[in-house]
This record gives structure tokens, C-alpha cells and sequence, in this order.
């Protein structure tokens, strides 16, 4: 089994300064993120290249004028790679990674409800768990987007 | 399967019948939380801690009085653990549902009454 | 008709005793099922729970009778009163009380398997008049059933007709009271495969294919409720009872009159452990899946059903 | 050609195959599905939401009650994840006693599941047996934690109460009685006919299909692929205890039944280590009320697969983002793909083989923490919803 360093090394061998950040803060964890340019192209490298077949989950965080988005990739059910990279909050839009990994499906319609990103080339961006009638432009886990706000909206419905 | 379904016919039925026959709990159950007022101190520890927002101070320090709320309590005992005087106990009480959620307010006061 | 007659079909054992006997061995049939599970089964109505049944039907009587829209309402109206009507007559035809049926009359076997059939008829048409995807597909689900089964639930029943040279399920009872033997001795692959269809009939596990509840809700059923729903439950029970009752007149003696004990308590005697036995064999199966049941009948118990007749013919088991 | 020659099979939001509220519409050809659509959310909470402005330890419970079968699984998942981010270990014998509880729970959970396929499958008798049976592993649980279903075993440092050393006996007995009811089931399912004419080849999810859409836990086991977060990346103490990872090659709900069937008795030996095994010494440590900023991945073995959670902190009490992903979810993908050409009457059955647990999977009705608000509905309320709802 590849030790987590080797991985790091070879990671950062590949993209050189597309790397924005790379942290390694303990033992078959690895925080990755790129430029949004060069994601696309680290995800082909990182399932093709070095097996991170299981795709666990997207999280989409608001970082406040800009949305990151997290993919967690997983080698040998052991090595988590958390690979991220942000786009601007005001055009929150990337490629569907749906065709390399076809189950990011359903995650990615969760933070497309969630956080308003679009995804170019999804088969079927619908909302995913929120109710019928839930307003288009309210994305619930947007920072800007208050608790008692989002109840009032739920109610009303 | 046969022998197994056949057997089962002289054995005690597995199931109480249970309102007419009372439940029995262990020790350590967590039912509903008990203040004992003569304790309590207000240090609104267990109102900052309560994940559910079941446990209300009225008034403050010594003087104050708790609002309890039975219909938001989770019965996590995380009260329990965070008073500092040991005033709160889990009883064993656990048939607690009801049909009117204005019943389900139990009201501390310092003279050790409950309303 | 004289005063007597009347009684006997409307109060014993006619209409109010069949009801009673029906409640009765839902009652039996529930509480065998649960204490089969480790269950207590019927419990506060009564004692042991014995008027739980008798309850239910109170409540579902006086529940909303909720019709759906799009459904033929003709249909939908008179399909409860048939399905509760029709194992009622065929009751009239199996002898409870006397050694004779209230109607016996030479033939009346076949009249009971064209009543077997009509049931499941109207199972049909009731799940085809709602109107629903669920009812329509159990209605389906039933006619396919009763493809499979008819065949030879009617070659086991012609057994024992064989063996009494008689038409009349009175005749065929006499005849082995007489004969001092059964026709469970005499025919056992016969009484097995009667059982088996019995259970189909019933939609017992492991055929309960038309109302499979975790696949279809209720099959057939869903769309009623209320007294309708009632009615229905109340059919069952009658169901319930007249398996119960045929077997015992075709392969256990029928209501004989042994000794100084009334044929009334020989026919309770007998059909309890009948029923005891369905609800035993409902507890120990998986459901099937229809076309796994379809070919297991048409495969294997059409074939045992006529090595019976074959035997019969042949002289043994008669 | 010209005419329809599908129906659409509504399955949920309220159906008896199913135990939460879920949709799935099935296009049915004759008996055969040829299309299934999946609508999720009917028990969407806003967890994650929620877990935004309350405090670490309030967070605690919530957690705790995003799922009730694997409650501990992530509160688990859940402390782990924060004491990463404090730098902090909790005390070994803490982590033992996670460990128990987390075998018991996936006891209780499996045990719940083969009662729940023996229904789906109609043998109630099965199902009546094995929910018995549980409540042996419930009782357990609630003479060592307080509660049946939400331990709050686990908490920031450690676990909140301890296992004293003279419960172990009464733990191995009803373990060692549990354990021969465990072996009566699997005998049953390996014989029972009807039960296997039912299962065997029904719902055949194929080991690439199972990578290919990223499938976990048994489903993803039964299909061949040793995969278990347990084995593979230990956490509490998992390291040090010996156990199996159960595989099954044939992918189909029989598979599925076997694998989880053999973990409970993987699962009584494990406790058992763990019971002879634990080291004395404190079960919890102190932490700070403020998380330092960073962020952390964590993740657990579920009874349901595996679970993944996110936490980012920001040097203050509450966490700034948490994100969950429950097994269920996961193996939405690859249920689409079993779904479709089996008979109707499979449908149930392949349902249930994942072993859904939907309120795990939508997490987040807004939990009523407004004081003066309640969000109940009234009659009037509930018939114009409905009526809405019709037209």
C-alpha cells in the first residue's frame, strides 16, 4: 500500500505551482487545493493516475465572497484526499466531474441546492432533498442566509 | 424452521403486556431531569449547555427560578453533567407523553415548589 | 319454510352461528400465529382477547367509507357483499350441526369449486373496480393465482368423491363415518395437496401474492375501507371457516356422530386443528414470488394431484 | 408504439416496504421495472444548518440524533473529527468502551435488518424472531448507557460513562446467548427454501458496478471488495483487536444477508476482546470550550457503510462549516442500478438489502430552537396542505 507521503510527493511533483495549499496534518489525510484552472486536470491525475476510485462526498463551504468546494476522494478505503478549489461566489459555476465519477451525481445536485453552484454539463440538476416550491434563489447553506429566515421560507410554503 | 416456529409454542410469550404489567428501567436510566433547588446556585451552566434550549433561568443567581421544558428535552443529560452543585438528577420517570404541549412546563421555584 | 327452518338458517347453524364461528376462529388463528412467534397475541378485548376480532369489525363499521373518484362505483358497492355472501352459501352446503348439510343435494361438490371460483372472481373484479395501481396489479396477482391452484385443489377434491362414488359433500362425509376410515388415511397426498390450495385459496403465506403488504400495500384490497373493508374481513373469516370445514368433511369424517357426542363438537374438534395447521404453515414460509408459485403448481402439485387420482383409480385409497 | 406500455408504481413517500418516508417511482413493464426515479428530502432537517450556531457540545446531541439505528456511528465520527482539530487523544480505555458500544450497536442495527428483509420478504415469523432477539443487544445497551437507542456514550476527550468491570459477566452472558440466536439465523437463511427462492440472484450488484458507483458498507462487501473502514484506516480500537473483514462474492441480497449476518458474530468477538482486553485508567479528559481553526476528516464504519464527516472550525465555539454523509446516500447510486430489470415483486427486497436508513441520509425538518415558535400543524393547516397536495 502507497504511504500518504508518497502520494503528497508525487502530487506535488505533478502540479508544481498549481498547487495553492497542501497540508498533510496527520497520517492518511491530505488537504489539497488547486487553481480552479487546474482542477479539472488534477482529478483526471488523481483517479486515473493514482487510483482514487471512491469518491465519498462534495462539501461546499462559503467562504464568504468566494465558494470552495471539497472533494473527498478516498484510495484503498484508507487515504482520504480532500481536494479542493474555489469559485467566486457571484458565478459559482465548474464542469460536472459526473462523467469521471459517475456517482458524484447526487452530491453534486446536494451543494448545487445548497450553495447555488452549477454544474456545466450535469445530466439532471435538479434540488435533491429540498421540498417542491422551494424558492430558486435561496441556497440554505449560504453564510448570508439566516436561521429564522430559512424557517419563515419553510412555513410559508 | 418448522421445529424452531414449533418449539416456540411452550415457551412464555417473549412480549409484557405492558400497560397493564409496568416496564421496569435500570439503574442509570436517563428520564426526566429533577432540579433540586436548594442546590442550584443559577449558574446557568445547564441553560448554556442544553442543546435543545429545554431549561430557561428566570431571574438571576440565587434568586432565579428554572423553566423546564419537557416537550423540547432530548434527555442527554448534558445538564447533569455540567452542574457544578450536583442539583440535577436523571429520575427514572419515562412515560411522559401527553397530548397538550402547554402542560409540559415545570416551573422550579426557590420555595421548592413545582409548578 | 317453518319456523324451524328459519332458525336454522338464520341462528343455528346458520347466519348468526357462522358469524360467531367465523369471529371465533379468526380469534384462534391469531392467537396460534402470535404464540407461534413468541407473541401474546389478542389480548384486552375479552378474555384472551377472544372479542378482539368481534372489535375490530365494530371499528371498521363505524370507520369513514372513503370511495375513490375514479372508481366504478357499482362495482365497488357490490363487490364487499358478494365476497362476504359467497363462502356464507358454500357454508350452507358442508354439514356443522347434523350429519347433513342444510342443502345437500347431489353435485353440490361442483357447485362449491364453481363458488371457489367466483370468489376469486370477485377478488378481481374488486381490485379491478378501484382504480388503483396497487388493486389492479393484486387483482391480477389473484386471477393468476387461481390459474395455478384451481386445477388441483379441484382433482384433490375429486378424491374423495371418487372413493365415496357420490357428488354430495354429505354423501362423502357419511361415507367415511360409515366406512370408519378417513380419507386423510386413505388419500394423504390428496389432503396434502387440498391443504396447499387451501392456503392459496386463503392468500395465506407463503401465497398472500395478491396482497403482499410489503409490495403492493394491500393488493386488491387498498382502495377500501370502512364497512366495505369490514365486509371483506368478515369474508375472510367465512373463508377461514369453510376451508376449514371442507377439509374436515372431505378427508377428516365430517361432523360424525360419535357416541353420545353431537356432530356440532366432532366438527369443532376437527377443524380447529385444520385451522391450527394453516396458521402453523403460514408462520414457517417466505412469500413466493407469483411466477415462482405459477410454475411450482403447474410443475409439481398438478402432477402429485393426479398420481392421487392415478392411485385411486387403481384401487388404492378408496 | 403508439400506446403506453409502462405503468408508473408509486413507492412512498408512505408504503409499507418502507420504514421512513421516502419516493421511489417505479416504470413497470408487465412485472419487470424498466425505470426508477428516487425522491429524496421528505426528513431533511437542516442538520447541517443547525450545526452551525450551536456550541461543540451541543453539537454533541445533534449528531447524535441525525440517525437513531447508528447514533453512536456518529457521534463517533463526530468526536473524532473534533478532537483532531483539538490535537487532543482521548484515554485508551475510552476508546475501548466506543468500541463496544459501536459493536453493540451494529448488533442491534444488523439484527434490525434481517428482521426487516425477512418482512419485506413476508416471512413475518423471522422478523418477530430476530426483533426479539434484539432486545436482548437494547437492553445491554440501556443498563450501560441510560438510554436504548441514544447511548451519548461519547463525548469530547472520551466517553461520558464508564464500564465498571463487574457488568462484563452479565455482558458475555447475554452475548453468549445472542450469539447461539445469531447462528439459529443464519441456519434459517441458509435453508429456509422459500426464503432463498426469493433472495438467491435477486438484485446482483457487480464488484465493478459497486466501484464504479462508489457503494459501501455489506452492499459494497457482498459484492465481493474488502473494503471496511474498520480494517482499513483503524480508529478507537479497531487497531489493536483482532477481527474479519466478511466478504461474499455473489452481489446479490442472499450475499448481503450472509455478510451481515456473519459480521454479528464478528462483531460478538470483537466485544468479547475488547471486554477481556480493556485497559484501566480514566475514560475522558478535559477539552477546551474553543476549537483552534483548521479542518478535519473523519470517518467510521457504520453499521450502513461507511459514514463521512467534515468539520471546519474557526477558533471560536462553534464550528464554521460541518458537512455529513451518511452510508445510505452513498449507496443510492448503485440501488438504481439493481433496481432496474428486476420484478416488482424483488423490488422490497432490493430496497431494504441496502439496508436504507433515510433520515441518516436527508438529515436536515428545522429543529425548533426558537423559543416562542412552534412549528406544529394544526388540523386546519395539515387540510389545506392536503388539499394542495391533491390538486
Amino acid at each position: 500500500m502507497e504511504k500518504t507521503s508518497e502520494i503528497s510527493d508525487r502530487l506535488k511533483e505533478h502540479l508544481k505551482d498549481n498547487i495553492v495549499e497542501m497540508k498533510n496534518p496527520r497520517e492518511s489525510r491530505i488537504f489539497l487545493r488547486v487553481k480552479k484552472e487546474a482542477f479539472r486536470e488534477t482529478l483526471e491525475y488523481v483517479v486515473g493516475n493514482l487510483g482514487f476510485k471512491h469518491l465519498s462526498t462534495i462539501t461546499g463551504v462559503d467562504l464568504g465572497t468566494e465558494i470552495e468546494l471539497l472533494y473527498h476522494m478516498v484510495l484503498n478505503d484508507a487515504i482520504v484526499l480532500t481536494l479542493g478549489f474555489s469559485v467566486p461566489k457571484e458565478k459559482p459555476t465548474t464542469r460536472t466531474i459526473t462523467d469521471l465519477v459517475p456517482s458524484a451525481v447526487l452530491y453534486e445536485r446536494e451543494v448545487h441546492e445548497m450553495l447555488g453552484v452549477d454544474f456545466e454539463g450535469h445530466p439532471n440538476l435538479i434540488p435533491l432533498v429540498l421540498p417542491e416550491g422551494w424558492p430558486q434563489d435561496v441556497y440554505p447553506l449560504r453564510k448570508d442566509r439566516q436561521f429564522e429566515e430559512l424557517r419563515k421560507i419553510a412555513l410559508e410554503k | 424452521m418448522a421445529k424452531e416456529a414449533f418449539e416456540q409454542l411452550f415457551r412464555k410469550p417473549a412480549t409484557t403486556k405492558y400497560p397493564l404489567q409496568k416496564a421496569s428501567v435500570p439503574a442509570g436510566f436517563r428520564g426526566r431531569p429533577v432540579w433540586d433547588m436548594k442546590k442550584c446556585i443559577g449558574c446557568s451552566l445547564c441553560q448554556n449547555n442544553c442543546p435543545s434550549g429545554a431549561i430557561e433561568l428566570v431571574g438571576k443567581g440565587m434568586e432565579c427560578e428554572i423553566k423546564y421544558f419537557l416537550d423540547r428535552c432530548v434527555f442527554c443529560s448534558q445538564c447533569v453533567e455540567v452542574c457544578p452543585r450536583a442539583a440535577i438528577v436523571m429520575s427514572t420517570e419515562f412515560e411522559l407523553a401527553g397530548f397538550d404541549r402547554s402542560k409540559m412546563l415545570y416551573w422550579y421555584k426557590r420555595s421548592g415548589e413545582v409548578l | 319454510m317453518s319456523a324451524i327452518e328459519a332458525a336454522e338458517i338464520l341462528v343455528f347453524p346458520g347466519l348468526l352461528f357462522l358469524i360467531v364461528l367465523a369471529f371465533f376462529y379468526e380469534w384462534v388463528d391469531r392467537k396460534f400465529f402470535a404464540r407461534v412467534q413468541n407473541r401474546c397475541g389478542p389480548l384486552f378485548a375479552g378474555p384472551a382477547g377472544l372479542f378482539q376480532p368481534f372489535a375490530d369489525f365494530v371499528k371498521l363499521i363505524s370507520k369513514e367509507d372513503i370511495v375513490p373518484a375514479a372508481c366504478d362505483k357499482i362495482l365497488f358497492d357490490a363487490t364487499p357483499i358478494f365476497y362476504f355472501a359467497l363462502p356464507l352459501t358454500a357454508l350452507f352446503l358442508v354439514p356443522i350441526a347434523t350429519q347433513s348439510a342444510l342443502i345437500a343435494f347431489d353435485g353440490d361438490l361442483i357447485f362449491m369449486m364453481f363458488i371457489f371460483a367466483l370468489i376469486v372472481i370477485t377478488v378481481f373484479l374488486a381490485g379491478w373496480s378501484s382504480m388503483n395501481r396497487f388493486s389492479i396489479i393484486g387483482a391480477v396477482r389473484a386471477a393468476l393465482q387461481m390459474l395455478s391452484y384451481e386445477i388441483p385443489l379441484a382433482l384433490a377434491m375429486i378424491g374423495p368423491a371418487l372413493a365415496a362414488g357420490s357428488l354430495s359433500i354429505s354423501a362423502i362425509a357419511q361415507w367415511q363415518s360409515s366406512h370408519a376410515s378417513w380419507g386423510l388415511w386413505l388419500q394423504p397426498i390428496g389432503f396434502g395437496t387440498a391443504i396447499i390450495c387451501m392456503l392459496a385459496e386463503l392468500e395465506f403465506v407463503p401465497f398472500d401474492i395478491p396482497e403482499a403488504e410489503t409490495e403492493i400495500v394491500a393488493g386488491w384490497r387498498t382502495e377500501f375501507s370502512g364497512r366495505k373493508l369490514a365486509l371483506f374481513k368478515l369474508g375472510r373469516d367465512f373463508e377461514l371457516v369453510l376451508a376449514s370445514a371442507l377439509i374436515t368433511s372431505l378427508f377428516l369424517g365430517g361432523a360424525q356422530q360419535v357416541g353420545i357426542i353431537p356432530p356440532i363438537i366432532m366438527f369443532l374438534l376437527k377443524t380447529i386443528p385444520v385451522i391450527l395447521l394453516f396458521s402453523f404453515l403460514r408462520s414457517i414460509f417466505a412469500r413466493l414470488r407469483i411466477d415462482q408459485m405459477t410454475s411450482g403448481m403447474w410443475k409439481y402439485l398438478v402432477p402429485i394431484a393426479i398420481l392421487q387420482l392415478l392411485l385411486i383409480l387403481l384401487g388404492i385409497g378408496k | 408504439m403508439g400506446y403506453a406500455s409502462t405503468i408508473k408504481v408509486p413507492f412512498g413517500p408512505q408504503h409499507p416496504a418502507l420504514k421512513e418516508p421516502e419516493s421511489f417511482i417505479f416504470e413497470v413493464e408487465g412485472d419487470t421495472v424498466v425505470n426508477v426515479t428516487a425522491r429524496l428530502g421528505y426528513v431533511h432537517r437542516g442538520v447541517e444548518k443547525a450545526f452551525e450556531r450551536r456550541s461543540y457540545v451541543q453539537n454533541l446531541y445533534l449528531a447524535e440524533r441525525i440517525c437513531g439505528i447508528c447514533s453512536h456511528a456518529h457521534t463517533t465520527c463526530y468526536v473524532q473529527a473534533i478532537e483532531e482539530l483539538l490535537n487532543i487523544d482521548p484515554p485508551p480505555r475510552a476508546k475501548y468502551i466506543r468500541t463496544i458500544i459501536a459493536e453493540l450497536e451494529r448488533l442491534h442495527s444488523h439484527s434490525l435488518w434481517v428482521g426487516v428483509a425477512a418482512h419485506e420478504a413476508g416471512f413475518d415469523t423471522l422478523f418477530m424472531y430476530t426483533w426479539r432477539d434484539r432486545e436482548e443487544v437494547m437492553e445491554l445497551l440501556e443498563a450501560i448507557s441510560g438510554n436504548r437507542v441514544h447511548y451519548a456514550m461519547n463525548t469530547l476527550g472520551g466517553v461520558r460513562r464508564d464500564m465498571p468491570a463487574e457488568t462484563f459477566p452479565t455482558v458475555k452472558k447475554h452475548l453468549d446467548s445472542f450469539e447461539k440466536r445469531v447462528n439459529e439465523y443464519s441456519h434459517i437463511m441458509k435453508t429456509e427454501q422459500t426464503f432463498l427462492k426469493r433472495t438467491t440472484g435477486v438484485g446482483i450488484l457487480k464488484p465493478e458496478d459497486a466501484v464504479s458507483t462508489c457503494a459501501v458498507g455489506p452492499n459494497l462487501r457482498a459484492s465481493g471488495i474488502k473494503e471496511d473502514v474498520r480494517a482499513d484506516e483503524p480508529y478507537a480500537a479497531y487497531g489493536e483487536t483482532p477481527f474479519q473483514v466478511i466478504v461474499h462474492g455473489g452481489g446479490d441480497v442472499l450475499c448481503r444477508a450472509l455478510v451481515r449476518i456473519e459480521e454479528m458474530t464478528e462483531s460478538i468477538n470483537i466485544i468479547r476482546y475488547a471486554l477481556d482486553h480493556i485497559p484501566d485508567g480514566p475514560v475522558r479528559i478535559r477539552t477546551p470550550v474553543a476549537v483552534p481553526a483548521g479542518e478535519a476528516v473523519s470517518r467510521v464504519e457504520a453499521p450502513r457503510g461507511e459514514l463521512i464527516h467534515y468539520a471546519k472550525s474557526n477558533g471560536t465555539t462553534k464550528p464554521e462549516r460541518y458537512k455529513v454523509r451518511a452510508p445510505t446516500l452513498a449507496n443510492i447510486p448503485s440501488l438504481a442500478k439493481t433496481l432496474i430489470g428486476a420484478h416488482l415483486a424483488d423490488v422490497p427486497l432490493i430496497l431494504a438489502g441496502i439496508d436504507p436508513c433515510f433520515s441518516c441520509m436527508d438529515r436536515m425538518v428545522f429543529v425548533d430552537q426558537n423559543r416562542d415558535k412552534q412549528w406544529v400543524w394544526n388540523m386546519e393547516e395539515l387540510k389545506r396542505h392536503a388539499k394542495v397536495e391533491r390538486n
